[in-house]
């Protein structure tokens, strides 16, 4: 097993392991977390092929790590935002709860 | 195929998956703090110091702040804290969708034939990085600073209370 | 003292500065104002004379100075002076003139609150009408023409508060632009074709030989040489400063300015710029007379419509009643004399008669002001009478004028030039009509002035104006008795005996003879003045037990031909029917397009705009909804079903999602991809 | 010493509009000092440059080239030619003048001050930018504070009348954004002077050709429609006369003085190098276009009755001139090219009637603009009568400028209209004839309007107590005055400054 | 010997390079390298805890001056053992857990806390070849690792299970996160200038003299100036100091988030907080002050490290002397004060610095109006938004006090 392989195992591993919290837990903090773990496995790729694929850009993966993080900041702020008035109109935070388009 | 990345991948996915099984939510979220941090381990491993840093900066020092922020914002007694457990058919479905995905991914990645790796990481100074990101991405950068402060004010907007609070007298 | 052409942008430059100084000068300054405009038109008077010594050495050499005035593009725009005769002989005449007046305003206008204004504004003219003279640049010309224009329009709304002034000095300007655009246009051909617009230089000139060679032997469209096109276009420009007809019907409103103002540049000097025009451009003008093949010579329109000119104006002025407008239309008539006598070939002719008038009328003028100043501002012929014994200087300075313009032979000015001008039509082979035309305005001339003089000075006085009225103070008569002078003793300058001004003019030794061929001719003019003055006298000067309403004899005897006449044969009334309101209508369109077509089609567009949504909602409310209602009456009860696929619940769309992202990526894998 | 003079140009007058927006309590006279301060700045700067510019040197002048997005081939690109400076002092004379204007204006005029400044530094960028990127963010940037101050500071129907102005020229600025994203698209390149070279040997025609067919005139076609409406070209200018009668007096004056020949200046800049070919190929049909604005703009003022209208339809005539002469040159070049003594004369013409016309037509709004705070708001061509016997001073400079609008010699603006007619007429002798009509008409409504408000008694809203000027409008009416007589005489003071650049146009039209 | 000792390179330079060598020489080769950063490790712990132990005893002597009376001296020599009988006294102390405390996280705070307080010190350039890590990230390092002291101070506030000490952790957080900004703002200008975030490069580019006794420190440049001030004050709130010491408050809070811990967590807590303060104490000195640098080239010849011990000892001086002097902020205020005056501040100072390296190239008489230029970019926000933020703020009055 090469690094690479190896890298992209555990990569597959966190992303499953983020879908999984993602799909269990009901409370709506814990799925964002799922899905930032589910991201960074994502980056982990990135940072696999850029140190151990040849072909690449010298710089590209290290830039668009770079970006997915920011990117995921950004997500995380509008989406603790979201979960705090989803908390303020049903007073908890079970996702399976949060059905309704209508305010 | 290293000690210290085998060490990182235990790092990484137990903290992980002590997440999803736990029930306490601050301790989930610290235990997600750790497996970022393990991740963090893995970029500087990897030979990418500048993406650890920033990692860290940005998923400990910022993001974990956000979640333990919003954590202790939606919650009216401690005892709240302790969430539900998760159903069980929703659990079984969601393992078998987890074991799926990666069995899928592990699948492919063991189907496909690598090229071998290159002996030494790619040189990447932080110069190197910043010259890429004012030159070649900067039109990326641009939009990437319009998104953040669209994603800040958006976040205000959403977590801003619906009505107007009575102007105080001062 | 010799002025040479180098240093003659001295003579507009005094009356310049002292306009400058006038501007600045706040109301209290009177004295100074008027002290610095009469020192500059004085001083200004002794260059124009040194600058005559210089050019009468030798008459038949055009001096100039020309220098760059500004860079364009890579083209150097040139302008220069020009001194020759034409322009000392009326530099003279205008200061000369000009600082009389000038010295007639202090009295004239003594009352006056804007008092330096108007000295100010004076020296303006002033400045821009020697620049007119003295200047070797059709374009600079232009640009001393337009502030003439400019500065008579000032000064005929001298008195804005009234309104008739100010709509009379709008007139005279949009008027006479009519005319300028035509001479714009002719520069701007003539700047085209030359490249050049100086009149003199080195043979490079528009009047120089080679320049009107080629003028001539261009045919532009209709078979006219291109002289004659530009020659006809600058004219355009004389017909409306020099009030010839069509253009004509500024001058008499023009009247509403103060009487030195009219005597200045409505009698003397503006108005005669046009027939300075022609006369500087005189060789362009002859420039097609050798070509057989034109459908017209330049100079026969010139003749035609001085001929007009002359006679029209001389039937209107016999029907006026306001001293002013009888001797606005005298002015109009004896610009049509000179313009004829331009177009049958005597320039020099042209230029004595105008030298000689702008004396007699500026002294016509003065004399009305006189009268108009002593009898409480009353102009009208009809409500005087009788000042002949209270104002014993003026209606003796008057009267000299009067038989000066009428052409009283022997001791006049006026007779000689206006010998001249019939001569030279006389001498004309190609038609007698100009002459016929001048004689017939002489009859009219000698009559109307009768008319006048005995309207103002004889009989009783006529209301308590004329009544009260004094003779005016020293200041006011000495000018006119100046120019009485010259009226008298100028004329001899130019008599056939001693042809002293045309030899100087034309720089051609002018022989005695010559003027004697027919004295058949001068005896027929002398006759008609003496019919004209008779029958003036037998009409008017033996009327008894008039008043201010009694009705004119003439109006008797054929009251709708007076009526036309005094009406001015409706040209006013004419011009408002038809360019006036093709004006308005025009203005209208324009307005309209904008508000309507343009507007329009703007609102339109966003109408359509609208409307193609619309017509979007209906389409789809009438048409489409209600086959899709059915479709979808059915669809909705499947939809129902799937529904519950679609809850709203997270998880459940999450877990599509990955097990969609499985199964695709199981098709890939296995469908061997890679 | 190498001072970024025309960085400083352009950012200055932003950074005072910053200084104003911080500084939120200050007194108005505070205010408006640090506004006029920040305003002259651009006076002082173009005298700086004025001194370092050199007319004899081609191409452009103390250029700032710096890489921006290089991704995008796109520069930071200032730098100047004669026309450019040309406009930036004009720009500095007429925005101070503008300040002045509304120096009075008691509606928070810190926003007015920053706003104002916003706009002055846009023009300025307008009038620097060689790299179409920034220049179009300039040239878009210039139409918010405009809109602004339309709306916040106008008159009754200020509303409609910015939005029909921002509109109608962002509508513009569509197509043209069109064309060079066209443009962008074939040659990679948004620098004005390498698309001019593109242009020149004919490339610019082929790779546009090489995306589709009709993709030149495409382009062409929307770059002159974005150009038109700002300047406006005939049937485009429907905007102009509410926009310019509704906004503030000192927006006017900068409307009419700088914003219009942004328009023009584009012509310039963008159309005449860059799309040489189909310009002169359209020219015919634009020249007529051009006539109709010099004829049909003067007899639509002589219909207004409300002065600003009559003097925004004059603006719509004068800038027609600079477009007369420029279609006319350009439909006479072509192999041979024109006359080079006609075509120098009208391009020269025409740069001088842009700086002119913005000298005059300021001057007459402000004159208005003194008319309206006297009246209390009005300004019908009726409301008034006899204001000379009241304010001597005041009727003796609005006359002036008045009579510099209608082309008298000796004022500034014969010369620029007498070189225009000069080299039309040279070039296309009847639309000269014709466009005479329009000389006519302007002397006919701007003497009516002196007629009606000067003249006779006094009536209307002249009548009771009307002071002469204070002491801050004499300053900002004088020195305009005093410039309309001094280029009456002396044009070689602007005309040194771009007779080069007009001999370099006019040869390189000899060989297209 | 003058000669040698006023080289840079003199043996008393060199001195911990070649202790250090001397001892790993006597190694095999292979493990030269863990046992040199053994070394230095210890060499920091040991150097930094000696320090905070007299620091420790330093704050309360002065602050004892300062209030006139004499502070600690019964322990030794002027007190001098007071810190090691402090340190005693901790260790026997009992550790007392609450009932309903998270232990784990409990026990994990203070400990977590030291260990991220340490970090930062690996990256500080000591003097001329002493610097533990080589990075050439190592501002962005020193950051990162600062960051989570947020964590562990959560942590402590929320395995208390204790309404003050939660209500610590929220203050403690939302104040550290509020002044991570402008710290890190304040240092980006530094970065932009220098050109790199190397600790060490960053330090040479503030070698070298003008005139031979104006050192090209950062401070002495206005951008460079400002950007140290808002440092200091950034610093200071997030090292919980006086006047930003809210999350301890001992008066409002019962001491926050330290009110469950006792004995030698609690020391632990306290170390920490001096470690804290050390580091960004020295990374000031690094970025600011021209780290080792010498303020005169005539003073080259004492060794670089006894110039950052004595600038670090001046700021830690300062530190201490504020603390006597000025009183705790509100809450809003502190909020206040650092979105609505240091963040802006920062931001202008960064813009400010740009313009100054652009204008790098200006001489003569221009140098004085780029000087004027961005003195002015320094002191008129600051006094425009000084005006402004305390505009809203005029004294509060009560109605039930």
């Amino acid at each position: 097993m090469s690094p690479l392989q190896g890298c992209l195992l555990l990569s597959a591993a966190l992303f499953s392991v983020g879908l999984v919290i993602a799909l269990a837990r009901s409370n709506a903090i814990l799925v964002l977390l799922g899905i930032e773990l589910m991201l960074n496995a994502a980056n982990l790729n990135f940072i696999a092929f850029w140190r151990f694929h040849s072909g690449a850009a010298p710089a590209t993966g290290v830039i668009f790590v770079l970006f997915a993080i920011a990117v995921a900041a950004a997500e995380a702020a509008v989406g603790l935002a979201l979960v705090i008035a989803l908390y303020r109109h049903q007073k908890n935070l079970r996702l399976q709860e949060a059905t309704r388009l209508r305010g | 195929m290293t000690f210290t990345f085998l060490i990182l991948a235990v790092i990484i996915l137990g903290s992980a998956l002590a997440a999803a099984l736990r029930p306490n939510l601050i301790h989930c979220a610290l235990l997600l703090v750790v497996s970022w941090l393990g991740v963090a381990g893995f970029y500087l491993w990897a030979g990418a110091e500048f993406v650890a840093f920033a990692q860290v900066l940005v998923y400990v020092g910022a993001l974990s702040m956000v979640v333990l922020f919003a954590v202790l914002l939606t919650r009216q007694s401690r005892a709240e804290l302790r969430v539900d457990a998760p159903e069980t058919r929703r659990a079984v479905w969601a393992v078998i969708a987890g074991v799926a995905v990666s069995g899928v991914i592990g699948a492919a990645v063991f189907a496909t034939k690598w090229d071998p790796a290159p002996v030494t990481a790619p040189e990447v100074t932080v110069r190197g990085i910043g010259l890429e990101l004012m030159g070649a991405h900067a039109a990326a950068l641009l939009l990437l600073g319009v998104l953040l402060t669209a994603a800040l004010l958006g976040a205000v907007v959403l977590a801003a209370p619906d009505r107007p609070e009575k102007e105080e007298k001062s | 003292m010799q002025l040479s052409a180098t240093h003659l942008w001295m003579i507009p430059a005094l009356p310049l500065l002292a306009a400058a100084i006038g501007s600045l000068t706040p109301r209290g300054g009177r004295q100074l104002a008027a002290g610095t405009a009469i020192a500059a038109m004085l001083g200004a008077f002794v260059l124009s004379c040194g600058a005559l010594v210089t050019a009468l050495a030798q008459p038949a050499v055009h001096g100039y100075a020309n220098f760059a005035w500004f860079t364009l593009g890579n083209e150097v725009v040139r302008v220069g002076w020009l001194l020759d005769p034409l322009t000392a002989f009326m530099a003279v005449m205008v200061t000369f003139v000009g600082a009389l007046i000038f010295i007639f305003s202090l009295g004239y206008m003594k009352e006056d609150q804007n008092f330096t204004r108007f000295f100010c504004f004076l020296s303006l003219f002033a400045a821009a009408m020697l620049g007119l003279l003295v200047v070797n640049s059709l374009l600079l010309l232009f640009v001393c023409w337009e502030l003439v224009g400019l500065a008579s329009y000032l000064l005929i709304g001298f008195w804005f508060h009234k309104p008739a002034a100010a709509a009379a000095a709008k007139k005279a300007f949009l008027t006479t632009r009519i005319g300028d655009l035509g001479l714009l246009l002719g520069l701007l051909w003539l700047y085209h074709v030359r490249g050049t617009l100086l009149c003199y230089d080195g043979g490079a000139g528009v009047l120089e030989q080679g320049s009107l060679t080629a003028l001539a032997g261009t045919t532009v469209a209709g078979g006219f040489a291109l002289s004659t096109a530009i020659g006809l276009l600058i004219f355009c420009g004389a017909i409306g400063k020099s009030g010839q007809f069509p253009l004509h019907v500024w001058l008499p409103d023009a009247m509403e300015g103060p009487t030195p103002v009219s005597a200045l540049i409505h009698a003397a000097t503006m108005v005669a710029a046009g027939v300075f025009l022609v006369a500087r451009v005189y060789p362009l003008m002859l420039a097609d007379q050798a070509l057989a093949s034109v459908p017209v010579h330049a100079l026969t329109v010139v003749a035609g419509i001085g001929a007009i000119t002359a006679l029209l104006g001389a039937a209107i002025a016999v029907a006026q009643n306001d001293i002013k407008r009888v001797l606005a239309f005298s002015t109009v008539s004896q610009l049509g004399y000179m313009m004829l006598a331009l177009g049958v070939g005597s320039w020099v002719a042209a230029i004595f008669h105008l030298l000689m008038h702008a004396f007699f009328k500026a002294l016509l003028f003065l004399g009305a002001g006189s009268v108009i100043h002593a009898a409480h501002h009353e102009q009208d012929v009809r409500r005087l009478g009788g000042l002949g014994r209270r104002m014993k200087a003026t209606f003796a300075t008057f009267a000299v004028g009067t038989m000066a313009l009428a052409g009283v032979p022997f001791l006049f000015s006026g007779f000689w030039s206006k010998e001249a001008v019939l001569h030279a039509a006389h001498a004309w082979p190609v038609s007698s009509l100009p002459l016929l035309v001048g004689l017939v305005a002489v009859v009219l001339t000698a009559f109307y002035m009768t008319r006048l003089i005995t309207g103002i000075f004889l009989g009783a006085p006529r209301t308590d104006a004329a009544a009260d009225a004094h003779e005016n103070s020293a200041v006011m008569t000495g000018p006119l008795l100046i120019l009485a002078a010259c009226a008298i003793g100028l004329g001899f300058i130019g008599t056939p005996a001693w042809p002293w001004l045309q030899s100087n003019l034309g720089g051609i030794v002018v022989e005695l003879e010559s003027i004697w061929e027919a004295p058949g001719l001068m005896l027929l003019s002398i006759g008609l003045v003496v019919t004209g003055l008779g029958a003036g006298w037998a009409v008017y000067g033996r009327r008894r037990n008039v008043n201010a309403s009694s009705v004119d004899p003439l109006a008797q005897a054929a009251p709708g031909l007076f009526a036309v006449l005094a009406a001015r044969l409706g040209f006013d009334e004419f011009y408002a029917a038809t360019f006036g309101r093709a004006n308005a209508w025009v203005a209208a369109l324009a307005d309209g397009f904008d508000r309507r077509v343009w507007g329009g089609l703007v609102s339109l567009l966003a109408r359509f705009g609208e409307f193609s949504g619309l017509l979007n909602r209906e389409a789809d409310e009438d048409i489409l909804n209600r086959g899709f209602d059915r479709a979808s009456a059915a669809v909705r009860g499947a939809g129902q079903t799937y529904s519950r696929a679609q809850a709203g619940e997270t998880h459940g769309y999450l877990r599509t999602v990955a097990l969609a992202f499985v199964v695709f990526a199981l098709v890939l894998l296995l469908g061997g991809v890679r | 010493m190498n001072l970024p003079l025309l960085s400083l140009l352009v950012f200055t007058p932003w950074a005072g509009a910053v200084l104003l927006a911080v500084l939120r309590n200050a007194r108005p006279a505070v205010v408006r000092t640090v506004t006029l301060a920040f305003s002259l700045s651009t006076l002082a700067l173009g005298w700086a440059v004025l001194l370092r510019f050199d007319p004899a040197a081609p191409g452009f002048q103390l250029v700032e080239r710096r890489p921006w997005i290089e991704a995008l081939n796109i520069h930071y690109f200032l730098g100047l030619d004669g026309l450019s400076l040309l406009l930036v002092l004009l720009t500095g004379l007429i925005a101070p003048a503008g300040l002045f204007a509304s120096w009075r204006e008691a509606r928070s005029p810190r926003m007015f001050g920053a706003l104002f400044l916003v706009l002055q530094g846009s023009a300025l960028g307008v009038f620097l930018a060689l790299d179409f990127f920034h220049w179009f963010l300039f040239w878009e940037l210039s139409l918010i504070p405009v809109f602004f101050l339309i709306k916040l500071w106008g008159g009754e129907n200020a509303g409609r009348a910015a939005y029909q102005f921002v509109i109608y020229t962002i509508g513009g600025s569509a197509f043209l954004l069109l064309g060079f994203a066209a443009v962008f698209a074939a040659t990679g390149s948004l620098d004005f002077g390498q698309l001019a070279m593109l242009a020149a040997d004919g490339t610019l025609t082929a790779r546009l050709a090489h995306l589709g067919n009709f993709w030149p005139q495409v382009v062409f076609v929307g770059v002159l429609l974005g150009v038109a409406v700002k300047v406006p070209l005939y049937p485009f200018h429907t905007w102009l006369p509410p926009a310019y009668a509704e906004a503030p007096t000192g927006a006017s004056m900068f409307l009419t003085g700088v914003m219009s020949k942004m328009g023009v200046y584009a012509f310039l800049r963008i159309l005449w190098p860059i799309f040489p070919a189909p310009l002169h190929a359209a020219a015919p049909c634009l020249l007529v276009l051009a006539l109709a604005g010099v004829v049909f703009g003067a007899f639509a003022a002589m219909r207004q009755t409300d002065l600003k209208r009559m003097v925004a339809y004059s603006s719509v005539n004068h800038v027609s001139y600079c477009l007369l002469a420029l279609f006319a040159v350009s439909a006479a070049s072509g192999p041979g090219g024109p006359a080079a003594g006609a075509a120098s004369a009208a391009l020269g013409g025409a740069l001088l009637q842009m700086f002119n016309h913005g000298l005059s037509a300021a001057a007459l709004f402000f004159c208005v603009g003194v008319l309206e705070t006297r009246s209390g708001g009005r300004r019908g061509l009726d409301d008034f009568g006899g204001v000379r016997a009241a304010a001597p001073v005041f009727a003796g400079l609005c006359g002036i400028a008045l009579f510099s609008s209608l082309g008298l010699p000796g004022l500034n603006g014969f010369m620029g209209e007498f070189f225009i007619f000069r080299g039309v007429f040279g070039l296309a002798p009847w639309t000269a004839a014709i466009a005479c009509l329009g000389l006519f008409a302007t002397a006919y409504f701007l003497l009516t309007f002196w007629q009606r408000v000067f003249h006779g008694p006094r009536a209307g809203a002249a009548v009771g107590n009307w002071p002469d000027l204070r002491g801050v409008e004499f300053a900002s009416l004088v020195p305009l005055v005093a410039l309309m007589i001094l280029l009456g005489v002396l044009p070689q003071l602007l005309t040194g400054l771009f007779n080069p650049l007009v001999a370099s146009w006019v040869a390189a039209l000899a060989h297209p | 010997m003058i000669a040698a000792a006023l080289t840079p390179d003199s043996f008393l330079e060199r001195l911990p390079v070649l202790a250090r060598d001397t001892v790993t020489g006597l190694l095999p080769e292979s493990w030269c390298w863990l046992a040199g950063s053994l070394l230095e490790i210890i060499a920091i712990l040991a150097g930094f805890g000696l320090l905070f132990a007299y620091l420790t005893l330093a704050e309360r002597k002065i602050l004892g001056r300062i209030q006139n009376r004499p502070g600690p001296n019964r322990t030794g020599w002027f007190g001098l053992l007071q810190p090691f009988a402090d340190g005693v006294k901790a260790l026997t102390k009992e550790d007392v857990v609450p009932a309903g405390a998270d232990r784990v996280l409990h026990f994990l705070a203070p400990v977590v806390l030291v260990a991220v307080s340490l970090l930062g010190f690996a990256v500080l350039p000591f003097g001329r070849h002493l610097v533990a890590v080589e990075l050439d990230t190592a501002v962005l390092y020193f950051f990162a690792a600062g960051t989570a002291t947020e964590l562990a101070v959560f942590m402590a506030g929320w395995a208390s299970h204790n309404k003050y000490s939660l209500l610590a952790a929220m203050r403690a957080l939302a104040q550290l996160i509020s002044y991570e900004l402008p710290l890190l703002l304040s240092v980006v200008p530094v970065v932009l200038v220098a050109g790199t975030l190397s600790t060490t490069k960053i330090v040479a580019a503030q070698g070298g003299w003008s005139l031979g006794f104006v050192p090209h420190w950062h401070v002495f440049t206005p951008w460079g100036a400002a950007g140290f001030g808002l440092f200091m004050v950034a610093a200071l709130a997030e090292s919980n100091r006086s006047p930003f010491d809210l999350p301890e408050a001992e008066s409002e809070l019962i001491a926050g988030h330290l009110t469950e811990y006792s004995g030698f967590k609690y020391a632990l807590f306290f170390m920490a907080e001096y470690f804290g303060m050390c580091a960004l104490s020295g990374m000031a000195v690094t970025l600011f002050l021209g780290g080792w640098g010498a303020p005169s080239a005539l003073l080259e010849w004492i060794p670089s490290y006894a110039w950052f011990t004595a600038k670090l000892l001046v700021l830690l001086l300062g530190f201490i002397w504020i603390r006597a002097t000025l009183p705790r902020l509100r809450l809003d205020q502190l909020m206040k004060f650092a979105w609505k005056f240091l963040v802006p501040l920062t931001l202008l100072n960064l813009a400010n610095a740009a313009g100054w390296s652009l204008t790098a190239g200006w001489t003569g008489p221009l140098q004085l109006v780029r000087w004027a230029v961005a003195l002015s970019l320094v002191a008129v926000p600051f006094v425009v938004l000084g005006r402004t933020l305390s505009a809203g703020s005029a004294p509060r009055t009560y109605r039930f006090a």
